[in-house]
């Protein structure tokens, strides 16, 4: 929803409705627009951010982890960083920042449909994906959905409550790992990749989307590479630095390429045409 | 001649001083120290409006100002948060003695800041702008234009421009609202013959054997596209850079910003936008302290790749418009000039 | 720079800024000259690609010492000896220029045998460099015909630092490397109006130009200006003001302008001293560390919002204009004093700052013909500008040094006050950074500056945070005899092991809890580029 | 907006850059081409020199201590405790409990008169700056 040349960079107040503690660094902002009227007609694609506004803190972009359904509130999941995350994991329930957006060019949804759907996230990465395997799920994706999931520690394992529902879903398979164990962890220990191994895939059928830190991301590309998967069905998100969000600032850049209008969301073929640092070892 | 008019020398003066009646006169201005700057003028009888050298800014900071409030906050209680967009109406502005590098850089600005989002502070101040160009018959010293291919003579995007025929000027308009000003004012102009334009074809032809600097722009142009600079040259670039910014702060076609809240009082406070430069390693950090881009090797690098590779591939045009003020001004010796030389000489 | 009054006459940059693009040789000392004297940097480098060669003598591995040809990465604190060692081989070498010696220089033979009584071997040791290098920087420097020695607080600030000063002198004069275009001593001043505040006489000892307070002669001619007796004692100095303690010599004190409490050495000193005081005035554009202290703060202006002049390095003059009024109700330091004077019973009636100008062309010889007027449609005069007809002095010491002859000033090595020892195993050595300045009053007030480095960093070097068990961004907790202060750690190879580098911007990381109070003894410069710490991992 | 050449205030170089003035607020920070310091180019502090200028931070009214909290107090009040501490500790001491530093950060002009001060109105010599630091 491009807002109108005058109030390009201006955010509109919008409330926490409801702050979920994902775990000691994660937090789930659920917020809907004070002007009921905006907040009805706002609507976003999985993939697409928001530029987040704190009081004094400046703008962050923050990916929505949420599925969009009508006049229903936005959830964005913000990992503890800088100043303004930190900023806004001090803030409760009925507090107000800023938004502006969406931005950014979605996940291919209707690629997807029809599709086996390989998930790979780590940490915060399971946020966006979040917003596309419960689209994916709302919408009634019929074929098969593998999810995996790692985390540094099992107290860090977020989004818990979809984790379980998604292990409860006849077409779905969700795997977790953790790097380290803790006392009563049953799960698997070790990289995501470990998992990957375990699945059965199709890669001539399927999509891969991935989301996580670079070192993973890596890992993993080089597992599916392996497995066969065509780089135009391996889908990530990149993260940038980002001032405008709507492609002037150019903080965002990679090459030609500017992360807030280009992407985030990028197919692997794309970003081998770009000197990417996150592919590069 | 259709189209195409006079305007005697000593007419010069007495123009501006109608036009400056409707618009805000911005002009290159020789202040008493000697430097010569695009001024807004207040009065035109104390200022020394100076066509002869080349202004030191650009038009850049009158569209976009090194640093402006795009917004005004305040959030008097933890449970509100009100945004107040701050209208500042530019007055109808006429830009007087834009050579076609300044211009062309415009054209640029336009590009960036109004092609897909239309930014707001930039197209008010675009919309009221007048541009009045002036060929250059002389180019200056650190000039090269020519191998830009926004100048040293231009036929487009300007409203009026001129061309030095000795006593006389000739004029030409590309849009309405220049044709307007002749319609308005025509007591001013008279049509021009053919042997003016043949003087201006003339003038041209000689202004572009006027050029000293051999810069093989095509040559970087093709070897960056290629991937052939060599590592080397990016290491002694990055060795050199000394990390002022200025190349970026100079240039008329740098227009990289940031923007950051500055806290007024407890509850309130303003969002500004102010010049960045992409050779700064916190134009790229992360929030947590991650960067993608090592600028001690990477700086200088993306703004040359920027400006000669990336936007040749996005445009068909490098974003460099030969102005040269970025020429000698590098605190290592590292402009662009010297950067496009080391590319072409390190394959021979 | 009391080093270079006693062997030139007159302690300021010799050239200007823009000879040095010119030079043949630049050989660069104590001074981290691309971070703190960008403008200098700028013109060392353009010299270099017009040929020009480099020597840098600095134990860190600046980015100066980077593109030196030649980097003699010295022990710190051993600048005497290495320049001694220099000089040595000059001599040994043939290279020394007979004829300037003779001409224009005393007491040579007070020199010669000082350099001829030392172990060349021995004092090379004490520097940690090898002779070899040490030799082809006196040859490179000995042999070029236009050369320029530029130093800055790297060789001030230590005990010795005036005989620091001093050797530099006599390497210049011995081969003749001085009252030449192009060719000179240069001491970089740190701030924009050190060198004008000097010439100011805001010192202890002189009144404006250098005139003794002590001399009968220029105290009568001060009192007949001022109609007012004047005392005729030096006072004291900075460090004797700020040091004091609960029983110093001091009941009030009136700072304007400075941060002594971030700046000065043993910060928990400088706090002790000024809590003590019956009455502390300060005037500032923020409310420093300093200001917080005081009894009554006044609001100045700032630089942007008065009219006046600034001197720099190279000793020149030039308009600072207002731009906008003094913001809220801040006034101008020149008002501040004008007010604070009448209230005190003593008329200050200036109208404007050219007239307090005017006073100034009238008592200081130097800036004898500087006034506002000549200044204001120029690039500024360097002084010494003698009336309104001198046209201002580019390098200093044309046909003549200003004390007549220079003199050489044999001197030794003193070792610094505190090294590393069993306890405190690290030298901490502290300085400034590109982004930053002094005690970030203004700099840390910019949002741009404070993101390109917004905390201080402790340089390490790698194989020292291997041994602590330290990785860049790890927070240190460092400790001296004096005090201690936690700091994050970056690993670099620009310092080397067993020395550390900080800076002094940042009023979280108080570095100066942990410097020590030796001074240089004749100019009072504290030593802050050596002290001994020691190092954990928090 | 008007452009006002004057001298920057960070390192001793002595640039000389124009300030970008616009409706009352210093918006702007630019060399000059033709000084013979800055040649067209200044060092990221001075292309940032105007940021710092009307940080909300800025001092803008006279304080005093009181019970311990410095407070707003007018010009007056606070100019007149600063003249009568001053004025009795120096008399007091014949100048010898007084001591002033001066600032490098201000211009001569301000130099000259607080080094008058010292000497004629506060009959002291204790008077220095951070030269050494």
């Amino acid at each position: 929803m491009p807002s109108q040349s005058k109030d390009l960079y201006l955010p509109r107040p919008a409330e926490i409705r409801e702050v979920i503690e994902e775990n000691s660094q994660i937090k789930t902002f659920a917020l809907s627009f004070i002007d009921r009227e905006y907040q009805d007609r706002f609507s976003y694609a999985p993939g697409q951010f928001l530029m987040v506004s704190v009081p004094h803190c400046g703008e962050a972009p923050i990916s929505v982890s949420s599925t969009p359904v009508s006049g229903g509130a936005i959830h964005l999941s913000v990992r503890r960083a800088g100043r303004l995350t930190a900023a806004m994991h001090g803030m409760r329930k009925g507090d107000v920042v800023g938004l502006r957006g969406p931005y950014g060019r979605p996940f291919p949804m209707a690629e997807l449909a029809g599709r086996d759907l390989l998930f790979v996230a780590g940490g915060i990465g399971l946020a966006p994906l979040r917003s596309v395997i419960n689209t994916c799920l709302a919408a009634g994706h019929g074929r098969r959905i593998t999810i995996l999931y790692g985390s540094r520690t099992p107290s860090d394992i977020a989004f818990k409550a979809d984790l379980t529902s998604w292990g409860e879903t006849a077409n779905v398979s969700c795997l977790l790992t953790v790097d380290r164990a803790e006392p009563g962890w049953q799960g698997e220990v070790g990289l995501v990749t470990a998992l990957l191994a375990q699945c059965r895939l199709e890669p001539d059928d399927a999509k891969a989307l991935l989301c996580g830190p670079p070192m993973m991301i890596r890992a993993v590309l080089a597992e599916l590479a392996e497995r066969g998967f065509a780089d135009e069905d391996i889908i990530t998100t990149m993260e940038r630095h980002m001032k405008c969000g709507v492609g002037i600032c150019r903080h965002c850049h990679m090459d030609d390429k500017l992360v807030c209008r280009d992407g985030p969301v990028f197919t692997l073929q794309e970003l081998k045409q770009l000197k990417v640092m996150e592919l590069l070892g | 001649m259709k189209d195409k008019y006079l305007l005697k020398k000593d007419h010069l003066l007495p123009l501006l001083r109608k036009l400056k009646k409707t618009y805000r006169l911005i002009a290159p201005v020789r202040n008493t120290h000697g430097d010569t700057l695009f001024t807004a003028i207040d009065r035109l009888d104390e200022v020394r409006i100076d066509l002869d050298k080349q202004p030191q800014n650009s038009l850049k900071q009158f569209f976009f100002p090194q640093q402006e409030v795009l917004f005004t906050y305040d959030n008097p209680a933890g449970d509100s948060y009100h945004f107040q967009p701050v209208v500042e109406e530019s007055p109808p502005s006429l830009y007087f003695g834009v050579r076609p590098c300044d211009l062309s850089a415009v054209l640029y600005m336009d590009v960036v800041f109004l092609k897909d989002a239309k930014d707001p502070s930039y197209l008010q101040k675009r919309q009221n702008s007048i541009l009045v160009g002036l060929n250059c018959n002389d180019p200056f010293a650190s000039c090269f234009c020519n191998v830009t291919r926004s100048g040293p003579f231009i036929d487009f995007g300007f409203d009026l421009q001129l061309t030095d025929l000795g006593d006389r000027f000739l004029v030409e308009f590309d849009r309405s609202r220049g044709q307007e000003i002749i319609t308005s004012w025509q007591q001013f102009f008279a049509p021009a013959g053919e042997a003016d334009v043949k003087a201006q074809y003339q003038s041209f032809l000689e202004a572009r054997g006027k050029f000293s600097l051999q810069v093989h722009l095509d040559q970087a142009v093709r070897k960056l596209a290629l991937g052939e600079v060599p590592e080397s040259v990016w290491e002694e670039l990055s060795m050199r850079c000394q990390d002022c910014g200025g190349c970026a702060y100079i240039c008329p076609t740098c227009t990289c910003f940031t923007i950051h809240d500055l806290q007024t009082s407890d509850h309130a406070g303003e969002r500004l936008r102010s010049w960045d430069a992409c050779t700064f390693s916190g134009f790229t950090r992360m929030a947590g302290g991650h960067n993608p881009v090592d600028r001690q090797m990477r700086g200088i690098e993306k703004r040359f790749r920027h400006k000669l590779q990336f936007d040749v591939k996005k445009d068909n045009r490098p974003s460099c418009v030969g102005c040269g003020r970025c020429v000698n001004i590098c605190f290592g010796g590292t402009d662009i000039v010297r950067f496009i030389n080391m590319t072409c000489c390190e394959n021979s | 720079m009391a080093g270079l009054a006693t062997t030139f006459g007159s302690g300021a940059m010799t050239n200007s800024i823009n000879e040095i693009e010119n030079a043949q040789v630049i050989l660069l000392i104590g001074s981290n000259t691309s971070e703190a004297h960008p403008q200098v940097a700028r013109r060392i480098f353009t010299a270099m690609d017009r040929g020009a060669r480099l020597i840098v003598i600095d134990p860190r591995r600046t980015l100066m010492a980077k593109r030196a040809d030649i980097h003699l990465p010295i022990r710190p604190g051993t600048d005497i000896p290495l320049l001694n060692a220099m000089m040595r081989v000059i001599l040994d070498e043939n290279l020394a220029d007979d004829l300037f010696i003779e001409m224009r220089t005393e007491n040579f033979y007070g020199l010669r045998d000082m350099l001829f009584r030392f172990d060349l071997e021995e004092t090379v040791r004490l520097t940690g460099v090898d002779l070899a290098r040490i030799r082809a920087a006196a040859q490179l420097y000995g042999r070029a015909q236009k050369a320029v020695i530029c130093y800055c607080l790297g060789i001030t600030q230590h005990v010795c630092g005036t005989g620091n000063v001093q050797a530099i002198a006599n390497l210049a004069m011995l081969t003749g490397h001085v009252e030449k275009e192009d060719t000179g001593v240069d001491p970089l001043r740190g701030q924009n109006n050190v060198q004008g505040a000097c010439d100011m006489g805001a010192l202890p000892n002189v009144f404006p130009s250098y005139q003794q307070v002590d001399i009968d002669d220029y105290r009568e001619k001060f009192e007949r200006a001022w109609h007012a007796s004047l005392p005729g004692q030096p006072g004291l100095t900075l460090m004797q003001m700020t040091h004091g303690g609960k029983n110093g010599p001091l009941k009030a004190m009136f700072i304007m302008g400075e941060n002594p409490v971030l700046s000065d050495p043993v910060s928990d000193r400088v706090e002790e001293t000024l809590d003590n005081l019956e009455f502390l005035l300060v005037a500032d554009i923020f409310l420093t560390e300093t200001a917080r202290r005081a009894h009554v703060v006044l609001p100045a202006a700032s630089f942007a919002e008065k009219t006046g002049t600034f001197t720099n390095s190279e000793r020149r003059v030039q308009m600072v204009r207002r731009v906008i009024p003094p913001l809220g109700q801040s006034r101008t330091d020149s008002d501040i004093i004008m007010d604070l004077a009448g209230r005190l019973g003593y008329a200050m009636d200036y109208e404007s700052p050219a007239e307090i100008m005017e006073e100034i062309s009238m008592l200081a010889p130097i800036y004898g013909g500087m006034q506002h007027d000549r200044l204001e449609n120029s690039w500024g005069l360097q002084w010494p500008c003698w009336d309104r007809s001198h046209p201002g002095t580019p390098f200093l010491h044309k046909y003549y040094f200003t004390r007549g002859r220079g003199r050489f000033t044999p001197v030794v090595h003193e070792p610094p006050a505190e090294l590393p020892d069993d306890d405190y195993p690290f030298l901490l050595n502290t300085g400034r950074i590109y982004h930053q300045y002094h005690t970030g009053t203004m700099s840390r007030h910019s949002a741009l500056l404070s993101r390109e480095a917004g905390e201080a960093l402790l340089q390490l070097h790698p194989e020292d945070g291997r041994r602590l068990g330290v990785r860049s961004g790890d927070l240190l907790r460092m400790r001296s005899r004096r005090g201690e202060v936690q700091v994050k750690a970056e690993l670099t190879e620009t310092v080397r092991p067993g020395e550390v580098y900080t800076t002094f911007h940042f009023s979280e990381m108080p570095v100066n809890r942990l410097t020590i109070s030796a001074q240089d003894h004749f100019s009072q410069c504290p030593e802050y580029k050596i002290c001994a710490v020691h190092l954990e991992k928090v | 907006m008007h452009d006002v050449l004057t001298t920057c205030v960070y390192c001793g170089c002595g640039c000389g850059l124009y300030l970008h003035e616009h409706r009352g607020r210093v918006t702007g920070s630019s060399p000059s081409r033709n000084h013979p310091v800055s040649r067209n180019n200044l060092c990221v502090k001075g292309w940032h020199l105007h940021e710092f200028i009307h940080h909300p931070s800025r001092l803008t009214e006279p304080l005093m201590r009181k019970n311990g909290r410095l407070t707003p107090v007018s010009w007056d009040e606070a100019m007149n405790c600063a003249a009568r501490e001053l004025g009795r500790i120096a008399a007091a001491s014949d100048g010898k409990a007084v001591g002033l530093l001066s600032s490098a950060k201000c211009t001569n002009e301000e130099n000259y008169l607080l080094q008058k001060l010292a000497r004629a109105v506060l009959h002291t010599n204790n008077i220095d700056h951070c030269a050494r630091l």
